[in-house]
């Protein structure tokens, strides 16, 4: 298959890749073909954008244009050329030779992809240092520079820095300081802000496009549309190792004509997709999981009603700081009240103290106007699976030994002592409203995917019958497709079982699509609260603007929206 | 790296000016916690050591005056009094503790009842021979463990399974066998090396070679449990992508990651040197601390004893004060959270 | 010296994926067989030995390994093959108990530093740093010359001097399973304190014990044989392997086998223990194959 | 009163030594060698020699440390082949009672402090030894009193002929009296002063210790063979605990002489060595039987022990010539009255059986051990592991459990640690039926040292058979004052026939010190008396 990417934007072709086909050697002998015919060019200054979801041949495909596939990795071609020279056969000096001076590749994950245990002005000279350019002394400068360009504030001090003691953008911009230390003519671009918080974000989408002007050629490699959408002039989306579509970028975006790219498009949380399914799941069904044992609709007021919380903690150098300071928030029934802020900014321990997992340190939290926070242990144990938690990596909030079945049977034997047998019963009933089947049963958490890990935790959450259901991150580490479905269920849950959520996340895009109500938290403080809508379009606090400013939208898949429906 | 990670979100990065002043307040307190813990440690050695040396059976009095004349007999009433009473065996425990701990307190070691010589004196010749001996050890056995590493880990299956092998093989390995089989081979048959070293450099080399073999073993499988590990973090793919050849990855950026657990064993292997100190001393006829002290626990002569016990105590304190600062200077992380 | 009790360095992490997880290495398999021979050694002498390991035969000494005398025999014409048989017994038994004694310590001191109010863990936190300031070798010697010297006695001094590690280890892991995500996700499923500790805390705490028992067999045999290497151990005629050892030093210019093969059982012995051990260590850590 | 006076020949010797001293030193003077009957001699080396075990004092009443002691110091007297002479006492007399000693003392010697010798010296040496050696209660000497400079009497509780064997032995070395009394106790222990050959340069614990020769010394024993410094400067002892490593180190010429050759390679070193081998006095490895209580009161069981072992088989097993077998259990083969009764007890299973049958234990239990009264027939025998008894006697001990074992006796083997040796543990007549031994001594007072039953009022810690019949110990007490050769041996015979025919102590092997010796190093000599203490004085290489 040979695709045509259009027009080059400018200049020549820097890179070209015909039916590149890669596989794994197992440990069996066996081979996993992960990468299939695929083929493409790369002009000079232009954006490429691989497409996909984790799994799909993207970071493969990328990685084979610096010969760093993978020991096991069998690596085939028609053609795969940089510069018009062939990059087949190839020693490991002549890739040293052309890694960092010619392609620069900045991997995703800055918070392990630089050493540790070095200086970030050691990682960043490293390529200078590598490739012989200049002396220590000129080389330490040119970090400086590095730094400078990449937009890093107080350069001297960070160089002296190790990547543990800076912030995940400051990590994140050192890391593409690195990869065109030696302005590579080429810069692949690996997730460059997958969990980076929205401003940082921008901050880091803007380094990358002043590259682009400056005549670098790039390809990113990204799941998140919203990203591709601001920068790539192109995009390849890839699905099982082979390119289903291929196209200019607002192209692609807007009118996707592959099943698996209309999917994608349309999986991406937004403003605009509230009380739409994002997914191609029909809705859940749960109804009968707890027929007539409450009705949710009689009483009123107030589920769950935090007053002033204050709570602070000591740090590791025996620093008292805030994390939350002075929150209120009253959730009601079947209402989903969002918290979004950046990491930091109190969110989780808020969870926390409203699972009364902590005691503020002033203030206080009710539950259906009883103290709840307060409340002795043994009371609040009564409340407790009432209120629910789905945490965001659902793997760790399982005992390692335990299998589905059991960690079911333990939740919904402590809301109902029901005899062993029934038990079993149920918790095939909680995982078919899950969308799991029996065969999950018997599985260890361990070896489930993502996405069927948070449905597990899920089924747990709601195992007790809760009231409140408290979602820390629920679907940040969840691929665009999969959070669809797990957004789904959640909101046929809350459908039919009149259940509350409190949705705590750091996308914008998510808590839009899902809130009704919004608690905007910086720095331990509520700054501003109100109804979703009114927030996302008229932003009161300069934060808060400030968010929605960074946010990249994805404003090709709005157009579709406009058209297709 | 869980280490790392765990660092809160909440601890946002503090304004430099106050730090150092914090920190230096920090530091004296923890140094000041440690030095009372350290404390705490050597009186509760020298304790033990005095509460099992007095419920150790056998009479002191009785030893003392077989060994003197070389008797393996009873003794009377008449001939044990004044022994008791020249060494005050026959103070209640609570005086003979108290008298003990007062002289420890003045940093007096007390004599061995069996020689008379001062326990200072006794340790003082032979500590030497055993402190060179357990460092030249661990020496080694970091070198055999780098070598070693490098080498095998993060290779081919048959390389690393090689690699691995030879580590179980050889951290399994009962010293004194392979002192025992090292004497015989290289020294007494082959002559390379001198039979009744003592403590001359060719005289230690068999040993150090005895001690270090099981214990490269021991460092090596955890750092190439750590170097497997690393060699797979995206850091490393990260140098590579910058043209960093195999060799120098290996060398700058994974060794240093896989060196951590090994070093956080070293103060604990100290230990262990020193346990294995006594087998391969005894082996190679070799002075050193072991053989005093098992002459001394037989012949239950408590200062000599407690005098190595506290001793070794504060090496052991003092050691892992110096691996938390050898860990800091390999892992900067921990910089922030000392 | 697999004098190793102490820290129990983390297993490499078995690879992810299935096919691979469940396929038991070779070298395993081969450990289980050599254990299983040793235990039937142990438990059966009979079966296996082709002697009386007692029998001495004054015309027949200091015999090279021959048919007769698989092994050959030693200064007062035992045979050795046998005598390592029987050494089994006694050796395996030593390794067991050692382990079983220094468990019991450790867990019921990791847990009470682990789990329990300040007022127990404080006080058994500073015993532990005590007891660990103790080179092991140090204490264990004590400990003998308290005893005096018989199999019973060498374990309880191994057992009591390695126990300190092994409960270092103990807290480190119940603190850890303390802290994770699954006992908060019980505490917030409102389980109580005591369903909690006695669902999650201890097995999970208890997991690596597996691991650390097989590992800490073999390095308590090699304890106890240094031991007996010193005159500590056992009492002759039996033939505990670090007895042997010790006895066959002074042959071993003439009959090398008295050295090499005693040493050879201990290699074995604890290789095997810690392969499987850390194999257990891979399995439990890495992945959960049932 | 009898005179013991230095022999004519003797004091010739001593005079001829003197001379060839002279020539030699006037010799070695001009270089390093000089040449005798043996080819080339070289002086002025250092000798190394390998020992086994290391004293925690360089002086006192274990074995050990008189061999150690004899480098440093001398003697009052010295005893040859049978026969006491002269050393640093020219001559002696003793007193009608028999317990007043008059020393005539050399006037010539120094110690190397520079302290002269004499009787003052004795007398604080004197006390020095009922202080430090603790052995008076089995030498009977008192106190100690300066007739003139060089006279000194020795004063005694009861008569005792053999005290000047005694006093030759490497226990009774004279000390400078300045020393003891000038410096700590350490500095005596360490670094002691005498007027021997050699003077202790360093006394490196764990390791060895380092002599240098007494440039200065002229008071060597009449039986020595040349009177004068040492050939060799230098000696280095090593403390080489291990035998094979001693070995080793002879063979690859590490060492010059070691001490107790592993029995493996005994044969090897005969044909290869010169070997030394000396079964020192007083009592050799013995079986003493519990006479006092338990199954072993029976004369048949204890015979039946014997006749079911074949002691001489397994010693000539283990030891492989290096030590030999000894049937007596009551006086070692070295000693003048010493009685040979290797022939009794052979090795006889059958006689075992039938005298255990006729003592009563018929009933054999499921593992084969004879019973009585439901009681099986245990033998328990603790033994000082290591400190008393060496491996090969373990070994050796462990062939007669075995052997025992076919006639139906079970004995239990108890290994003693160090410390429980020393603390005399396991030494009650209820904890043992059974006690495995050696004594050295220098007399054969040692049967009243072992059979006594009381001492000094108490009961006699050494007496492990716990023999108690006064009649035989009065025939003992009388033995030992008898001053007439002839019935003295008479009354020493019929002691040592009893206890063998008693089947009460009955030998096993002989506590024997051997050496083995470089050819290229000639003139190491034994001292004959009591443990064969090393003489490095007259040692010479030769090329």
């Amino acid at each position: 298959m040979n695709i045509h990417l259009g027009e080059p934007v400018a200049g020549d072709r820097v890179v070209r890749v015909k039916n590149l086909n890669v596989s794994f050697v197992g440990p069996a002998g066996r081979s996993h073909h992960v990468v299939k015919n695929v083929s493409f060019d790369l002009h000079r200054g232009q954006c490429l954008a691989l497409v996909g979801e984790s799994g799909s041949g993207k970071s493969v495909t990328a990685r084979s244009i610096l010969g760093l596939s993978g020991e096991t990795a069998v690596v085939e071609a028609d053609a795969l050329e940089l510069d018009g020279e062939s990059l087949l056969g190839r020693s490991d000096s002549w890739w040293r030779r052309i890694r960092g001076s010619r392609i620069g590749y900045v991997l995703q994950d800055a918070l392990v992809s630089l050493d540790p245990l070095r200086p970030v002005g050691k990682e960043i000279a490293e390529p200078l240092r590598l490739h012989r350019r200049g002396t220590r002394a000129t080389r330490e400068a040119q970090v400086l520079e590095l730094l400078e360009r990449v937009g890093v504030p107080s350069p001297g001090l960070r160089a002296r820095q190790r990547s543990g003691e800076l912030s995940g953008g400051l990590r994140q911009r050192a890391l593409i300081a690195s990869a065109i230390a030696l302005d590579p003519g080429i810069v692949i671009a690996d997730e460059p802000t997958t969990a980076l918080d929205v401003t940082v974000q921008a901050q880091v989408l803007d380094v990358l496009k002043e590259m682009l002007e400056a005549g670098t050629s790039v390809i990113v490699i990204s799941h998140d549309l919203a990203v591709v959408a601001k920068l790539a002039d192109h995009i390849l989306v890839m699905q099982d190792g082979q390119i289903v579509e291929s196209g200019r970028a607002e192209d692609v975006l807007r009118r996707p004509r592959h099943p698996y790219t209309q999917q994608l498009v349309d999986a991406v949380p937004s403003e605009h997709t509230k009380g739409t399914r994002l997914s191609l799941d029909g809705p859940a069904r749960t109804r009968e999981l707890f027929p007539g044992t409450r009705d949710h609709t009689a009483d009123d007021g107030p589920l769950l009603e935090a007053h002033h919380v204050v709570k602070s903690f000591r740090g590791p150098d025996k620093v008292q700081r805030t994390a939350v300071d002075d929150v209120s928030f009253r959730l009601d029934r079947r209402e989903t009240l969002g918290i979004v802020g950046e990491s930091g900014s109190g969110k989780s321990t808020l969870a926390r103290i409203a699972l009364a997992l902590e005691t503020p340190d002033s203030g206080r939290v009710e539950f259906l106007g009883r103290p709840w926070t307060a409340a002795p242990p043994r009371e609040q144990r009564a409340v407790r699976r009432r209120i629910s938690v789905v945490q965001q990596d659902p793997l760790s909030s399982f005992d390692p030994r335990w299998r589905v079945s059991r960690i079911l049977v333990d939740a919904i034997r402590l809301g109902d002592p029901v005899n062993a047998h029934r038990a079993e019963e149920r918790a095939l009933e909680l995982l078919g409203a899950v969308r799991l089947g029996e065969q999950h049963l018997d599985a260890l958490p361990l070896r489930m995917s993502g996405g069927q890990r948070q449905r597990v935790a899920i089924a747990r959450a709601i195992a007790t019958d809760p009231d409140v259901i408290v979602l820390d991150e629920a679907v940040s580490a969840l691929d665009v497709s999969v959070q669809a479905q797990i957004l789904d269920l959640l909101a046929d849950l809350q459908d039919q079982l009149g259940v509350s959520y409190l949705f705590i996340s750091h996308d914008l895009g998510v808590i839009h699509h899902v809130s009704d109500r919004v608690i905007v938290m910086q720095d331990g403080h509520a700054v501003e609260q109100g109804p979703a809508d009114q927030i996302f379009s008229d932003p009161q606090h300069p934060y808060t603007q400030k968010l929605l400013e960074s946010l990249p939208r994805l404003e090709y898949a709005t157009l579709r929206e406009a058209v297709s429906r | 790296m869980s280490v790392v990670q765990t660092s809160s979100p909440l601890v946002s990065p503090a304004p430099a000016g106050d730090t150092a002043g914090r920190r230096a307040r920090v530091l004296t307190r923890l140094a000041g916690i440690k030095l009372l813990s350290s404390l705490f440690v050597l009186w509760g050695t020298a304790t033990v050591t005095f509460v099992v040396l007095a419920i150790l059976p056998g009479d002191r009095a009785t030893i003392l005056l077989n060994v003197r004349s070389g008797l393996t007999v009873p003794r009377s009433p008449a001939e044990l009094a004044p022994v008791n009473r020249e060494f005050g065996f026959d103070d209640s425990f609570v005086t003979q503790y108290l008298t003990y701990f007062g002289r420890l307190l003045h940093g007096d070691l007390g004599q061995s009842y069996q020689s008379g010589r001062p326990v200072a004196t006794i340790i003082g010749e032979q500590i030497g021979p055993t402190f060179v001996l357990a460092f030249a050890a661990l020496l080694l056995a970091w070198v055999l463990t780098i070598a070693w590493t490098l080498l095998t880990a993060g290779r081919g299956p048959r390389l690393r399974s090689l690699g691995s092998a030879g580590e179980t093989v050889t951290a399994g390995l009962p010293q004194y066998w392979v002192g025992i089989l090292l004497l015989i081979v290289f020294a007494a048959q082959l002559g390379w090396f001198p039979v009744i070293g003592g403590t001359s450099p060719s005289g230690t080399i068999l040993p150090v070679i005895t001690l270090a073999v099981p214990l490269a073993g021991f460092l090596g499988q955890a750092t190439r449990t750590e170097f497997d590990r690393a060699i797979r973090e995206p850091f490393v793919l990260s140098a590579r992508t910058r043209g960093m050849g195999d060799l120098e990855v290996r060398w700058r950026h994974v060794l240093r990651h896989a060196l951590i657990p090994g070093i956080t064993l070293s103060g604990w292997a100290i230990g262990t040197l020193l346990s294995g100190a006594v087998l391969v001393e005894t082996v190679f006829a070799r002075p050193g601390l072991g053989a005093v002290l098992v002459t001394a626990v037989g012949q239950k002569d408590l200062a000599v004893v407690s005098g190595i016990v506290v001793l070794v105590s504060a090496l052991y304190v003092v050691i892992n004060l110096v691996v938390d600062v050898v860990y800091v200077a390999v892992d900067p992380r921990l910089r922030g959270s000392l | 010296m697999s004098v190793l009790p102490l820290p129990v360095p983390p297993a490499p992490r078995a690879r992810r994926g299935r096919s691979r997880a469940l396929r038991v290495p070779v070298s395993v398999v081969i450990s289980a067989a050599v254990v299983v021979l040793f235990v039937v050694a142990a438990v059966f002498p009979g079966l296996l030995a082709t002697h009386d390991p007692l029998k001495t035969d004054l015309y027949a000494t200091l015999q090279k390994p021959s048919g007769s005398h698989w092994l050959g025999t030693d200064d007062v014409g035992r045979d050795l093959f046998s005598r390592i048989v029987w050494g089994t017994r006694t050796s395996l038994l030593i390794g067991l108990g050692v382990m079983a004694l220094a468990m019991v310590v450790a867990v019921v001191m990791g847990l009470a530093s682990g789990l329990g109010p300040s007022w127990v863990s404080g006080p058994v936190n500073r015993l532990l740093e005590v007891m660990l300031a103790f080179p092991t070798l140090l204490l264990a010697l004590l400990l003998v010359a308290l005893l005096g010297p018989s199999a019973e006695s060498l374990i309880v001094s191994v057992g009591v001097s390695t126990a300190p590690g092994y409960a270092r280890l103990i807290r480190a892991q119940t603190i850890s399973v303390k802290r994770s995500g699954y006992v908060e996700a019980a505490r917030a499923l409102g389980h109580t304190t005591r369903t909690v500790v006695r669902q999650h805390v201890i097995p999970n705490a208890f997991r690596p014990l597996v691991a650390l028992i097989a590992l800490g067999i073999g390095t308590s045999v090699v304890w106890a044989s240094g031991l007996s290497f010193l005159g500590l151990g056992v009492a002759p005629p039996s033939s505990e392997w670090g007895l042997l050892l010790n006895a066959g030093k002074t042959q071993i210019t003439v009959a090398w086998w008295l050295e090499i093969f005693p040493g050879l059982a201990i290699v074995l012995v604890t290789l095997s223990f810690t392969l499987i051990g850390r194999y257990i260590q891979a399995v439990v850590e890495g992945d959960h194959v049932s | 009163m009898t005179t013991h006076a230095p022999s004519r020949s003797r004091t010739l010797l001593i005079v001829l030594s003197a001379a060839l001293a002279l020539v030699l030193s006037a010799c070695s003077s001009g270089g390093g060698s000089s040449s005798a009957g043996d080819g080339k001699r070289i002086v002025d080396q250092t000798i190394t020699y390998a020992h086994a075990q290391e004293p925690p004092c360089l002086w006192g009443g274990w074995v050990q440390q008189a061999y150690l002691s004899r480098q440093v110091f001398d003697s009052l007297v010295s005893y040859d082949d049978g026969k006491i002479v002269p050393w640093l006492a020219t001559s002696w007399k003793t007193s009608e009672d028999g317990r007043t000693i008059t020393f005539t003392l050399r006037d010539d010697v120094t110690f190397t402090d520079g302290t002269p010798f004499n009787a003052d010296a004795v007398v604080a040496n004197n006390a020095n030894w009922a202080k430090g050696i603790g052995w008076n209660s089995f030498t009977y000497l008192t106190d100690a009193k300066a007739v003139d400079d060089h006279t000194v009497e020795l004063h005694l509780s009861q008569r005792n002929p053999e005290i000047f064997q005694e006093l030759s032995n490497g226990h009774y070395g004279i000390q400078s009296p300045t020393a003891l009394t000038t410096r700590s106790v350490e500095d005596n222990c360490h670094k002691p002063v005498g007027s021997g050959p050699w003077i202790v340069k360093q006394w490196k614990v764990g390791d060895g210790i380092d002599f240098v020769r007494n440039d200065d010394y002229n008071s060597a024993p009449a039986n020595a063979k040349h009177n004068g410094p040492a050939y060799q400067k230098e000696l280095d002892w090593k403390f080489v605990p291990d035998a094979n490593t001693r070995w080793s180190a002879l063979t690859t010429g590490q060492a010059d002489v070691i001490y107790d050759v592993p029995s493996v390679q005994w044969a090897t070193a005969q044909k290869n060595y010169e070997v030394l081998n000396f079964v020192s006095g007083g009592r050799p490895q013995a079986f003493s039987f519990n006479v006092q209580q338990g199954p072993t009161t029976d004369k048949r069981v204890r015979q039946a022990f014997l006749y079911a072992t074949d002691r001489k088989k397994i010693i000539e097993t283990v030891f492989k010539g290096s030590v030999p077998f000894e049937g007596n259990g009551t006086l070692a083969s070295s000693q003048p009255d010493y009685l040979n009764v290797d022939s009794a007890y052979p090795y006889d299973v059958e006689k075992a059986n039938q005298l255990l049958d006729e003592a009563g234990w018929t009933v054999k239990n499921k593992d084969g051990i004879r019973t009585k009264d439901g009681k099986p027939l245990t033998i328990r025998l603790p033994f000082g592991n290591g400190a008393i008894v060496t491996s090969d006697g373990s070994a050796a001990l462990q062939a007669v459990q075995d052997q025992v074992k076919s006639v139906g006796i079970d004995l239990k083997l108890i290994p003693l640690t160090q410390t429980q040796t020393f603390a005399g543990e396991k030494s009650a007549p209820d904890e043992k039926e059974l006690s495995f031994g050696y004594w050295v001594w220098g007399a054969p007072n040692i049967l009243d040292i072992n059979f006594a039953a009381k001492q000094g009022g108490a009961p006699n810690g050494n007496n492990t058979t716990f023999f108690d019949d006064p009649e035989v110990e009065q025939k003992i007490k009388a033995a030992q004052v008898e001053t007439d050769p002839a019935k003295r041996t008479a009354a020493y015979d019929e002691l040592q026939q009893y206890f063998s025919d008693e089947a009460i102590a009955v030998g096993f092997y002989g506590m024997t010190y051997n050496a083995a010796i470089s050819p290229k190093l000639k003139g190491v000599w034994q001292d004959q008396n009591s443990n064969g203490l090393l003489n490095f004085n007259d040692a010479y290489f030769v090329s």
